[in-house]
């Protein structure tokens, strides 16, 4: 808290929008990436490798582009994008939601890994097992394979949050720099470094951002530890 | 009733089995890598036959020919498997429990506290499976599949890795299972004793064909099954019926066409019927009847076969009242005593030498 | 009403100052964004909410004059800039007077010369304009480092790692370790000019009184303060 | 010669167990959860006891006092777990070879081939150990334990899941094992008929305490162990020698200071040593010498007490020139017979009630 | 081949570049990453979290912020680069082995992270069982940890190989846009999307990295699928 105090203005902003937009990121994203993963684990279809390929996409592809590709679809004249206004009055572009969604697409791909990973290493007889016990495919996703799996699933949230915290060219490209609405960590930060003599300004928000992550990996390292010591006690 | 009609590739090795059991127990028999796992999986729906039809009273779980396959959980049944997989993120109780929660109350069969007392696993409900020993492991997997309340009960070797009062205790609690809730039990076993303890149908597994199935009297008082039900394990099976209870000596007496055999006692009302595996080895042959001898059960008996096996030993099947039963005697005892077919004799049987093992109580089954 | 304003990320601190300047005599909020030229471009391509585009170099507001997302009766030239020549603070090399003829590949010997991307950013691409014109490009441009903005590559010659730099005179103003050894002549390239301009359909009062308030002298103050030109 | 003392806490079980056991081979029995698998781990190495020694052959593997700890790749011990643990990403031949190939040639005491042809995995070789079946898993790593060449051998109740056929032809493989090479092998089982044919030292463990330790005649011989050792285990664990060998009827003859014993073939030269199990409950006494019976070892012996244990079951220890033979009958039996001590009787053993399990040939390691 | 030869020479040059950047910093940081994953799923010590909070830096900072870094660590006067430079007269600033470390460094937390993951999914059982048949910890984990963990291993090299492929930030930093030495397809790409009406160029080189990234993709996906499918032979 005393911590929150000795923040300006503009970090403590641009630390709260980094949590929000971090946050929502990998919330709203994690449904479908469990999706995914599965999907990838589990499933053999026509199109498969394709599919593994779109999804890796916003990781080969520079920040930049998937800026200009998400600017090209979720922008207010996109093709979703404009759907979305159009019919729910929702604008993603220049919005704190938009730069989650850059977030999100660009952190994707890291945390479908880590999920498939997790979901490859859990053992096919132990699903079988609750099969024979009367759970359908799904009841024994949630209560054989997710469980056991969890460990997996934490590092690829925490890996999409860490990615998130640092993401810089996607969402200024899709979102711009804008003060309370976009600026998050990375992207203040970058505007420091834009102009002269902003050396220790800048480096007050990299441990910010340092922090923040630390924390959320710490955190993460002691429920995984949790969990792990509950299957062995 | 179970019908099995199935074939199945897997690798080098194909399997090919159809049969038909009643309820009750149903009793694989075969040496490892016959494919007694292999079957029991398609019956579960955990592998697919590439033909065939599974039926469970009635009920069509699996037929190729209309494509129907029902999911695993749609066929409502427990397996106990080999290797136990108990879920490692759950607590024994909640193991055990995880069939039973989604059940609807009244279909609730088997009580958690009863499980639980018989296989010996209170102290371990709030442990974690890891840190279990092997045996406690296959407890609480029979568990689970036991509280899942299943129509059908699928036992892959469940009771190999338990000591011996473990499984006396826990074969009348099968038996009695399959019995009260009339759910049809396929065992895997390697186990002459647990087989006749429990099995009313014996089906014989090698190399992934059936060899043979049929009630496990008639099997195994077949001395053409032995190399498979093993050599030491030739005998008869008798059916016989509870006449009176000597309470003083706790000593049953049972009846059966060729006379009465003293066993240890059954607690059962007298007219029970009952099933005695009598081995051969157990039976020796008296030329007179012989007094002053601990042995109690003297039946006096008609030489029908003398069947010399090797050098060794000599098979003679002898007729009790019309109930065959075997004795296995040495050849030398044979150049000794003679036995000619249709020579009277009194076939001895120490009564203890009916292990309890060997005296299964049907009453519950067979209509008193 | 709120003046949005999309703006060369090198103008941050100024326009932050003229804001609140602007917020205080109209009681109306600029509300920036700063982001490379280009990107800000296309966001304003698709749509954003833009009232004022403020470019670091003529070719974006040209393309977005010819794509008619800007209003052009509203563009005008308003800041300017001045190339320099920088070598570390601690570098023996003394000033000189900078012509066409100079020779800077020689200046730069075996290391490399910092500067913006010569194909990409206005900084570099100022630069290769100025030595094209001498004739000297062909020497130059394999000793050409080319940093993705002008403070990146005033980083490269803080930092040593290049011996020879070339940056608007604004940020080699502001760094104490690296010293200006000699500014090109105006002669030698385009005049640098940060082009201000409407954005098409959002002529708006507000926006327009900000454009004028940024030619007022109070603004103009501040930006003669961070070291600009103004015209 | 292993010399174990150790202690060890694991959540709510406390094991604490001393004992020396000479070499050959050393059973650990007791109930499902005593600890077998515990102390066995600390003898690999693969969980550290709290406090105490442990000493094989004259080497310390470990010693809490001095601090010595060798790690289990330094033991140079073969393993059979109880859960196999086979390598999924090599094949068995690969899995077999896992540990001979990091041996010096000169070491290696046991051949592939060898070990391949007992254990019947020949057609596997080329396997992965996915898609084997428990018994083939289990066959495969017992040869891998063996074919390491190890100084000590650790087995898990290796033989559970194997039918009683493979049964049979792995146990004289096992205890030849032990012999030819010395060995000293410590086998976790459950069951008595294993241990009887393996095992020189038997090991009673309960909840993880040594109830005793001792040469397995004197153990099983003692009705004291009988709740442990199996109630319908009890019996008599005689010392014999092989006296003759009656080609014509593949019988052999064994001498006893009792008198002789007629039992199946044993291919042993005369004079070898051999052990006899004979179980309490095979054992029928007569008041006067039989004729014309079948039972082929009539042994006169003396009533040395008469202990009835329940309404049903009476022991009688008999005295057979000096041999403590344990009988096993009715207590009906004994009211009738009136069996006092001193009393003169006939002991009646047929010779096939001695299943060629309970004759252990032992002539390899005791001095003929 | 016929692919090849449609490229323009600019396009050749970054893609080749690219290949030889990715491939070194993913071969070169390999060892690192298998090490600090063994060290993350079994080791336990005093500040472990701070290690791995160490290796995940780079994922959370800004591209950017981690060139600069690099800058001030392997730059020339830098401190670990000056001393390289003065010993073994190797300069990574402006040379494709500096853009190798900067795409190794980004990739780092991807790689370790995957890894890591494989390596707690292997069995404990399995390593005792090679510890009683006369191996050493070092041989376990050659003969038997490692082939187990492979596949995860693959994820962790695919997924560095795929990031540095898009690694543009941290790179542009610390070695600058050097024609031929630096400018990989992501930098190229860049310098593309600064000038107006080059869109279709940015798109071809768009193109190229995606083609590299799926076809490293699809290789690494049938080399997992083998090596799934021989563990169940
Ligand atoms: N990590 C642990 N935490 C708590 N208790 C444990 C742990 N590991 C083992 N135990 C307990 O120690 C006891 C001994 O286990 P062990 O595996 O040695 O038994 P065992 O004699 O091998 O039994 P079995 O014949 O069933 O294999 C068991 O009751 C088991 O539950
Ligand atoms: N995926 C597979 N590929 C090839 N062969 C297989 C595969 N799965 C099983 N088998 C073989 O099928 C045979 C039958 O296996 P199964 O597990 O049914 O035997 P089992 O009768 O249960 O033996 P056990 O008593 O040893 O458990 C075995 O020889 C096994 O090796
Ligand atoms: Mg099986
Ligand atoms: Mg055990």
């Amino acid at each position: 808290m005393s911590l929150w105090f000795t923040l300006t203005p503009l970090e403590r902003e641009a630390l709260s929008l980094s949590l929000l937009v971090s946050g929502w990121a990998v919330v709203g994203s994690l449904p479908f990436g469990i999706l995914a993963a599965w999907v990838l684990a589990r499933r053999d279809f026509p199109g498969k490798s394709l599919f593994d390929g779109l999804i890796h996409l916003p990781l080969v592809l520079p920040p930049v582009v998937v800026g200009y590709a998400l600017l090209v679809l979720f922008g207010r004249k996109g093709i979703i994008g404009g759907w979305l206004y159009d019919w729910f009055g929702i604008t993603l572009a220049f919005t704190w939601k938009g730069a989650a969604i850059a977030s999100a697409v660009v952190a994707f791909p890291l945390m479908v890994r880590a999920i498939r990973m997790a979901l490859e290493g859990v053992d096919r007889g132990l699903e079988q097992a609750a099969r024979t016990l009367g759970c359908g495919p799904i009841r024994t996703f949630f209560s054989v394979t997710m469980p056991l799996a969890m460990p997996g699933v934490l590092a690829g949230v925490i890996l999409a949050f860490a990615r998130s915290l640092s993401e810089f060219g996607a969402t200024i490209t899709f979102v711009s720099n804008i003060p309370g609405e976009t600026r998050t960590l990375p992207i203040a930060l970058y505007a420091l470094t834009q102009v002269p003599g902003t050396d220790d300004a800048a480096l007050r928000l990299c441990i910010i951002s340092v922090v923040v992550a630390f924390a959320a990996l710490l955190a993460s390292e002691i429920l995984a530890r949790r969990m792990r010591a509950r299957m062995e006690g | 009733m179970l019908e099995i009609d199935v074939a199945r590739r897997q690798g080098d090795f194909s399997l090919d089995v159809a049969f038909t059991a009643g309820s009750g127990v149903t009793a694989l028999f075969g040496r490892s890598g016959s494919g007694k796992t292999s079957l029991i999986n398609m019956v579960a729906g955990l592998s697919r036959p590439d033909r065939g039809r599974i039926v469970v009273d009635g009920k069509v779980l699996f037929d190729s020919q209309s494509g129907l396959d029902l999911p695993p959980e749609a066929r409502r049944l427990g397996y106990v498997f080999q290797e136990h997989r108990l879920f490692p993120h759950l607590s024994v109780r909640d193991n055990l429990w995880f069939g039973t929660k989604r059940l609807p109350v009244a279909e609730r069969r088997v009580s958690l506290d009863h499980v639980v007392s018989v296989l010996g696993i209170g102290h371990l409900l709030d442990r974690r499976p890891t840190g279990l020993s092997g045996g406690e492991k296959q407890r609480v997997a029979i568990g689970r599949a036991l509280l899942a309340s299943p129509r059908i009960l699928l036992m892959d070797e469940p009771l190999a890795s338990l000591d011996a009062a473990r499984k006396s205790e826990l074969l009348p609690f099968i038996a009695g299972l399959s019995r009260q809730f009339d759910i049809p039990i396929v065992y895997v076993s390697h186990s002459m004793e647990e087989v006749l303890r429990l099995a009313d149908t014996l089906a014989l597994i090698d190399a992934g064909r059936l060899v043979a199935i049929g009630p496990v009297e008639d099997l195994l008082s077949s001395p053409a099954y032995a190399p498979l039900t093993g050599h030491g394990e030739a005998g008869s099976v008798l059916a016989a019926t509870l006449s009176a209870d000597e309470a003083e000596f706790s000593i049953s007496t049972l009846s059966f066409p060729g006379g009465t055999l003293k066993v240890g006692r059954i607690a059962s009302p007298p007219g029970s019927p009952v099933r005695v595996r009598i081995h051969a080895h157990d039976v020796a042959i008296a030329l007179f009847p012989p007094v002053g001898l601990s042995v109690r059960n003297q039946l006096p008996a008609i030489v029908r076969s003398v069947t010399p096996i090797d050098s060794y030993l000599t098979d003679v099947m002898l007729d009790c009242g019309g109930c065959p039963l075997w004795s296995r005697i040495t050849t030398e005892a044979q150049s000794e005593l003679s036995l000619k077919p249709g020579m009277a004799v009194t076939a001895l049987i120490k009564s203890l030498t009916i292990a309890r093992g060997d005296v299964a109580d049907r009453s519950d089954i067979l209509p008193g | 009403g709120d003046v949005r304003v999309f703006a060369a990320a090198s103008l941050t601190n100024a326009l932050n100052d003229i804001g609140a300047l602007y917020t205080a005599k109209t009681g109306d909020k600029m509300v920036p964004s700063y982001a490379a030229s280009s990107a800000l471009a296309k966001q304003i391509e698709q749509g954003a909410p833009a009232d004022v585009f403020v470019s670091a170099d003529l070719k974006w507001m040209d393309h977005m004059v010819a794509q008619k997302l800007v209003d052009p009766e509203s563009r005008f030239n308003l800041l300017g800039n001045q190339l320099v020549l920088i070598v570390p603070a601690n570098s023996t090399q003394g000033k000189i007077d900078l012509t066409p003829k100079t020779d800077i590949a020689a200046l730069a010997g075996e290391g490399r010369i910092a500067t913006g991307n010569p194909d990409s950013v206005p900084v570099g691409l100022y630069f290769k304009q100025a030595m094209e014109r001498a004739g000297q490009w062909g020497a130059i441009a394999p000793k050409v480092a080319g940093a993705d903005s002008v403070r990146a590559a005033l980083t490269l010659v803080e930092r040593g790692e290049a011996p020879l730099g070339v940056v608007y005179a604004t940020d080699a103003a502001v760094s104490p370790k690296v010293k200006v050894i000699g500014v090109f002549p105006d002669s030698m390239h385009d005049p640098i000019v940060y082009p201000f301009a409407l954005v098409a359909g959002k002529d708006s009062a507000s926006a327009r009184a900000f454009l004028d308030f940024v030619r007022s002298p109070e603004a103009k103050g501040v930006f003669v303060r961070y070291g600009f030109k103004v015209n």
